[in-house]
């Protein structure tokens, strides 16, 4: 049965630092939770908490309300996919898979059976006297998979389990797992620090920065309304482009932003009445080029990408970084050539000083 | 910090405890009784009953005194210096005192006293010992090891026949090194004669206080060095290959891409190398028990053969004993200043 | 899992193993005998499987011991308090071992008549008491051949005749100016034990008039073992190597056999290999009198019952049997050892008057000097092996001797004298 | 493996393989001596010493000295002993100091770095250092006896079990084991702990079976020890029942100077070390490397 599990103002220090800062999550049963952030986010950490691997200095942890915090990896029924699989490499497929069920002294025909059943939908049966060090990346992957979830667990953890493979096989593994929660429906906890990974297979995102949770929500909720400057520019790529701004006065549109770099000044509407310096933050998607004289924002185009399905130039204007904007796979954008940037203000995010999204975000 | 499930004290406990066991009740304990027994006079066979001494077998072993002698005027007229031993013997402050060495300014010389001078010489047998096999084995060791690592074809086949020595039991060893040190017919000297042309006068290698030393040197490298050649290997295939072909894109030669890749590459190996070569050097017993029981004339005594000597043939447990706490302290203090040396050498 | 049962089973046998030494019951006798020689060794096998045959009560466990480690091992077996009820001495470790507590009289058990027919040597005395008793004694001589002597025209001499030292010198360098030989002669010195050292050289000393301590009380070695005499000694000692009369080191023992020397000085035990190679040609000479007649040394293994026997009775029957004319003389024919007694030198082939070996017999009864009877025996052993080891290897003489005396003297004051304490110390 | 040899020319490798080659002569020809003069009466060992004939098979070769030696030397009961004491020394040390490490490297308790620091401080005493009070000691030790049913006596000189226990628990194994059971990943333990292993499943199951390296190297060098094991047996052991090979070597060697004999002994007493040298080489050789590059 998958479990509810709920982390109640959960704090954990190595030493002096600080690593997790107080973080408080509602994970509902078969929800499928991604845990993203940069790297020292104290993600994995928080991962291995739940798990068990980790003390947790102060708060809760709860599977299904009961308190598991003194209790050990193997008494919460979770299964864990670890980053480098830690498959043993003295045993074979099979006994790889087959461990924790003899651990648990599971009787011999029943082990047997449930093992078969794992390597059957893992499509390992033909791999099954094989050793680790026989397996590609793939195959590896989900044996890993296989044998964190032949004891059928309440609660399943992935930490960062696709980023030793290469690009396609990342793609196929992320289908595959998306597959195996359709069909298991466990309460899934996945680690990663690949947002496409994340877009892609929660239900809910966690974004964690520093310790602290910076917003939990699904995913596109949380790319269109991003709680923070953080959220946003972790979300997205290329990157959000941000532009610094002053916020000048209240008219009829509106907030009245003047963007620094090119003194054009944009009505914002929705926006409460205020003054001093905001961040604009625009995606790609949202931009277009036109002549230089005829744009918010005028510049030098750096760089172009050419992905083939898109196209994006990379626009030095000013800004703390190059803007990007997303340009039809057909247009030819000269690099170094001098272009416009306009933009629907509607569309913008507008975050104050202190990097919150303007107005806080009510969700 | 691990969850508290994880603080596995009890079962630490459990797990270290026969291991424990073992290291104190066989190393811990017996070292602390030959450290209580430093006190003592306790003899083996003996019907007396064993008495505290204090530190008069510290002061037995380390003893050393100078004085200062004027010439005398001879009886058939020429100077001289009195015999050192009428002096001791007069002079109960020099009681027990032995000449261990002198040096003379015109009309007096200087005389330094010790109260065991088989024990300083001994401890300097055991440093020379050191400082004689400790570079030969290990530039042996290296120079074996590059030739295993050359790229020959059979190197496997080296690489063993290099190592057997080591698997071979050193009272085997001795008795095989032993004969063929032999003066009259031994294979060394045999082997130096035809290659000389018979030039070569022989030598006889365990029986001249100037030889004997240098042979149990030699047979010693050629036992050991198969160690330290495996490790200097490791070394050697830890460094990476990339840096080589750099070097030699450079236009380095094979001596220069020795001195500027393989050695540094090599450093902290060899440190430890160093290290575990000079402590077994320093323990040098058996093919001195062997070959030359000490002798001749004592040039081959050594700390530990000198502690056998005195402890268990001699039956003076107690002195035996202070040999082997002083060895202990010497040998703990060298180790732990090599480490800080080659520390701070790596380190800078 | 598959580690386990083979944990199991060395535990198992780590148990099994730690009840392998038997204890003494009263049906059983224990012995221990230190390593000898192989008829030796097979004599006295014999000489137990008799006792056995006749006393059907009693059984005779014997261990055989390493001689070079024998000291240590009593010493290791009197501590754990498992001494065997009759074991073998040598001679001079009797003081020690009854100052150690280790054996008892045996002329409380036996009548002192019983030992009235054997030779001094062969008697373990201290302390007015007789503690051991030896079936043999063994004797050093010269071993060379009749031809090699004949090719420098050298005369043979007898034991009422030895050689001078001037004679023995002077024919030394004969055969050494003949070639044949590298070294003319084997001294035995290639034996690292500090016990035969005192055995072989220790008699040379005193026919040049010195000794290794001054009998008087036993108690100091001083102007003794470092008096002019001595210091002679040294010098010629030394010169025997220097002049390139013997190596310091043969490879083995066999020297002579094989023709690498052309004159041994080693024990009556060599006489039969020697015998079987060289026939009449083998000549067995007393060693050359130094200038204070001829000295040989006396006393050989001797049997002792340990004071922790529990059945001395029956261990004192086996002395007995041992001490048999019969057995003696059984004993002496096997392994070739000088017997005891005059009766039973009578009854060999060997050692009776006119007998091939009875120079040694002669040697032993005229000349045998015993070594030093004091427990500070192994000291001064030690002491002069150490002393006279380096002198060979060229020392100075004087400072080696003065050394080896005050070593000698420095542990007869840390033992008191060596006066004989309270006996029945616990363990 | 191989460094590149292009560059190597033809002359250079010849000069190579004849240095090697002199060296392999020069490791060999002790070894090959003593084999050879195993099978030689000893009269021919001294005449063939002045030529290339001491390193052939020439002249009367028999298995005589062999037959000699088998036959009366004991050897076989030595042999026995030396082989029980260095089976069960090595089995009982492998479990023993491998848990040892495993609590050291892979559990979390206090004080663990003291116990680290002393077990490489007693790195450096050596046996002979300690060897008198330990005798003492061993003379007062109980043991089980069973002859005349159960009953405890008061020693442990001359047994067997004398040159066994104080030999198992080993600083230099601890340490050994330490080192190589630190280099393996902490994930291992983690997702056993995850799948409901016990830590001594975990030791059994993941770390034991990780390491047969480290178990084939540290068997071989307390193995080779407790095999060569010579100054503590000639102290602890006076009697024939327990004594070791190596024991019985030396006392050969003193009291029987037919070299042939005392050759066809060393070769015995040096082929079962050296069979199980090659037998577990590659192992050894891999380990020992591993090892040794960390110091």
């Amino acid at each position: 049965m998958p479990s509810q599990v709920e982390l109640c103002d959960v704090q954990k220090g190595f030493g002096e630092r600080q690593i997790i800062k107080g973080v408080n999550l509602l994970i509902q049963p078969s929800e499928f939770i991604v845990l993203v952030g940069p790297s020292g986010c104290g993600k994995s950490t928080l991962l291995r908490m739940i798990a068990g691997l980790e003390s947790v200095d102060t708060g809760e942890i709860r599977f299904d309300g009961a308190p598991v915090n003194d209790r050990r990896p193997a008494e919460r029924n979770v299964g864990m996919v670890f980053q480098s699989y830690a498959l043993y490499p003295h045993m074979t497929v099979e006994e790889n898979v087959a461990f924790a069920l003899k651990i648990a002294r599971v009787d011999a025909a029943e082990r047997r059976q449930r093992v078969d059943e794992v390597l059957d939908v893992l499509q390992l049966s033909a791999l099954r006297n094989s050793r680790p060090s026989q397996l590609s990346g793939g195959q590896r992957q989900r044996v890993a998979i296989g044998r964190s979830i032949v004891r059928k667990p309440a609660v399943f953890l992935f930490d960062e389990p696709l980023s030793n493979l290469d690009t396609a096989l990342r793609v196929q593994m992320r289908l595959e797992i998306s597959r195996l929660h359709h069909r298991l429906r466990n309460t899934v906890v996945y680690v990663t620090h690949d947002q496409v990974e994340a877009m892609t297979l929660a239900d809910r995102i966690v974004v964690l920065e520093a310790g602290t949770v910076q917003q939990i929500g699904p995913p596109l909720e949380l790319y269109e309304r991003p709680a923070n400057k953080f959220v946003a520019g972790f979300l997205g790529t290329p990157q959000m482009g941000f532009l610094a701004a002053e916020a000048v006065g209240h008219g009829a549109d509106g907030l009245s932003v003047r963007i620094c770099a090119s003194g054009v000044t944009l009505p914002f509407r929705g926006q409460g009445s205020r003054q001093g310096n905001v961040t604009i933050g625009i995606r790609p998607e949202d931009c277009t080029l036109c002549a230089p004289e005829q744009g918010h924002l005028a510049g030098e185009v750096l760089q172009v990408e050419r992905l083939g399905s898109d196209t994006f130039a990379f626009v030095e204007g000013g800004g703390e970084a190059p803007v990007a904007v997303r340009v039809g796979a057909d247009r030819d954008v000269p690099a170094g050539s001098r272009v416009g940037v306009t933009f629907d203000p509607a569309r913008c995010h507008l975050f104050d000083d202190s990097g919150v999204t303007l107005p806080p975000h009510t969700a | 910090m691990r969850p508290q499930w994880a603080n596995r004290g009890a079962l630490a406990f459990l797990f270290g405890t026969p291991a424990m066991l073992g290291l104190i009740g066989f190393l811990v304990v017996p070292f602390l009784m030959a450290i209580g027994l430093t006190l003592t006079n306790q003899k083996l066979l003996s019907p007396q009953d064993t008495r505290i001494v204090g530190l008069s077998n510290y002061e037995r072993l380390l003893g050393l005194t100078m004085i200062r002698q004027d010439s005398v005027l001879g009886v058939n007229g020429d100077t001289g210096f009195e015999r050192v031993r009428d002096v001791t013997r007069r002079t109960p402050r020099l009681h027990g005192y032995k000449p261990l060495g002198q040096a003379e300014f015109g009309s007096t010389r200087l005389v330094l006293l010790a109260r065991d001078p088989i024990f300083i010489q001994s401890l300097l047998n055991t440093i020379l010992f050191a400082v004689m096999v400790v570079p030969l084995q290990c530039s042996l060791a290296l120079a074996l090891a590059l030739l295993v690592n050359a790229g020959l074809p059979g190197q496997r086949l080296f690489r063993t026949v290099y190592f057997s020595p080591v698997v071979m039991s050193m009272v085997v060893v001795a008795v095989i090194w032993a004969f063929l040190f032999n003066r009259d017919l031994g294979l060394i000297n045999q082997f130096l004669s035809w290659a000389t042309f018979g030039k070569f006068q022989p030598v006889d290698w365990l029986g001249n206080p100037a030889t004997a030393m240098p042979a149990i040197v030699i047979m010693s490298a050629w036992q050991g060095a198969g160690l330290q050649m495996l490790i200097f290997l490791a070394g050697l295939q830890a460094i990476p290959k990339e840096l080589y072909d750099a070097a030699r894109i450079d236009g380095a030669t094979a001596f220069q891409r020795f001195l500027h890749v393989t050695l540094p590459g090599l450093s902290r190996t060899i440190a430890f190398v160093i290290i575990i070569t000079t402590i077994a050097a320093f323990g040098l017993f058996t093919q001195v028990d062997v070959m030359t029981q000490g002798g001749p004339a004592n040039a081959t005594s050594t700390v530990m053969f000198y502690a056998i000597e005195r402890g268990v043939r001699g039956q003076d447990i107690a002195y035996g004993s202070t040999i082997t706490v002083v060895y202990f302290v010497l040998i703990a203090t060298l180790a732990l200043l090599q480490q800080r040396f080659f520390a701070r050498r790596a380190g800078s | 899992m598959r580690r386990s049962p083979i944990m199991f089973s060395a535990m198992v046998l780590l148990t099994a193993s730690c009840g392998e030494k038997p204890v003494d019951t009263r049906a059983n006798l224990h012995l221990w005998q230190h390593q000898t020689g192989p008829e030796e060794h097979e004599a006295n096998k014999q000489l137990i499987a008799r006792f056995n045959a006749g006393h059907p009560d009693l059984k005779i466990h014997a261990q055989t011991i390493p001689q070079g480690s024998y000291p240590q091992s009593v010493m290791a077996a009197a501590m754990a308090g498992r001494l065997p009820c009759v074991l073998t001495v040598d001679s001079p470790m009797v003081p020690a071992f009854v100052w150690a507590g280790h054996i008892r009289p045996l002329d409380d058990l036996i009548d002192r008549n019983a030992f009235a027919e054997i030779a001094p040597a062969g008697l373990g005395r201290y302390n007015g008491h007789i503690y051991a008793v030896g079936q043999f004694d063994a004797a050093l001589a010269i071993f060379t051949r009749r031809s090699t002597l004949a090719q420098v025209g050298a005369r043979i001499p007898t034991v009422q005749h030895p050689w001078t030292r001037e004679e023995f010198d002077g024919l030394l360098g004969k055969l050494k100016a003949t070639g044949r030989w590298q070294v003319p002669l084997d001294l035995g010195t290639r034996e690292p034990n500090p016990n035969w050292w005192t055995y072989a050289y220790s008699p040379l000393l005193q026919s040049f008039g010195g000794d290794l301590i001054d009998r008087g009380a036993n108690q100091t070695a001083q102007g003794v073992l470092n008096g002019p005499a001595a210091q002679q000694w040294a010098v010629w000692f030394r010169s025997l190597f220097v002049n390139g009369f013997a190596r310091r080191q043969e490879p083995d023992d066999q020297s002579l056999l094989h023709g690498r020397v052309a004159m041994a000085y080693t024990g009556n035990w060599r006489a039969p290999d020697l015998e079987k190679a060289f026939g009449k040609d083998l000549l067995i000479l007393p060693p050359p009198d130094l200038g204070h007649g001829v000295v040989i040394g006396g006393g050989s293994w001797q049997w002792a019952i340990s004071s922790t026997c529990k059945s001395p009775k029956e261990a004192a029957n086996f002395i007995q049997h041992v001490i048999r004319t019969d057995e003696i003389a059984d004993m002496a024919s096997a392994a070739g050892m000088i017997p005891s007694t005059e009766a039973a030198a009578e009854r060999t082939s060997r050692f009776r008057r006119g007998g091939d070996w009875r120079v040694f017999f002669d040697l032993s009864r005229a000349y045998a000097q015993q070594r030093p009877s004091t427990p500070a025996f192994t000291t001064i052993s030690n002491a002069w092996y150490r002393a006279a080891r380096d002198i060979m290897d060229g020392t100075n003489p004087r400072d080696s001797l003065d050394d080896a005396v005050d070593e000698i003297d420095q542990s007869i004051q840390d033992n008191g004298g060596f006066a004989t304490v309270a006996k029945g110390k616990s363990r | 493996m191989k460094p590149p040899l292009n560059s190597k020319t033809a002359a250079q490798r010849i000069a190579t393989y004849a240095i090697v080659l002199l060296f392999v002569v020069i490791f060999v020809s002790p070894f090959l001596f003593m084999l050879m003069a195993s099978f030689k009466p000893n009269q021919q060992i001294f005449s063939d010493l002045s030529s290339i004939r001491a390193f052939l098979p020439v002249g009367s070769i028999s298995l005589q000295n062999y037959r000699d030696v088998i036959g009366s030397s004991g050897i076989g009961r030595f042999a026995l002993n030396s082989a029980f004491i260095t089976i069960v020394t090595v089995c009982a040390g492998l479990f023993v100091n491998s848990l040892a490490a495993f609590a050291l490297a892979r559990l979390e308790w206090r004080g663990k770095g003291m116990v680290l620091g002393l077990i490489v401080v007693l790195l450096i005493i050596p046996l002979e250092a300690i060897a008198v009070p330990m005798m003492l000691m061993v003379a007062y030790l109980p043991t089980l006896g069973f002859e005349g049913g159960l009953s405890i006596q008061w020693s442990w000189l001359d047994t067997r079990l004398v040159q066994i226990v104080p030999f198992v628990a080993n600083a230099f194994s601890i340490f050994f084991f330490y080192q190589a059971f630190s280099d393996i990943p902490r994930d291992f333990d983690e997702a056993a702990y995850v799948d409901g292993a016990t830590p001594f499943q975990v030791y059994r199951h993941v770390i034991v079976p990780l390491s047969g390296t480290t178990f084939a190297t540290v068997a071989i060098i307390q193995g080779l020890a407790a095999w060569n094991q010579y100054l503590w047996p000639v102290i602890v052991v006076p009697s024939e029942g327990a004594r070791p090979l190596m024991v019985g070597l030396q006392q050969f060697f003193r009291f029987q100077t037919e070299w042939g004999e005392v050759m066809a002994y060393a070769t015995l007493a040096t082929l079962p070390v050296f069979l199980a040298f090659i037998f577990f080489q590659r192992w050894f050789v891999q380990s020992v490397m591993g090892s040794g590059v960390k110091g």
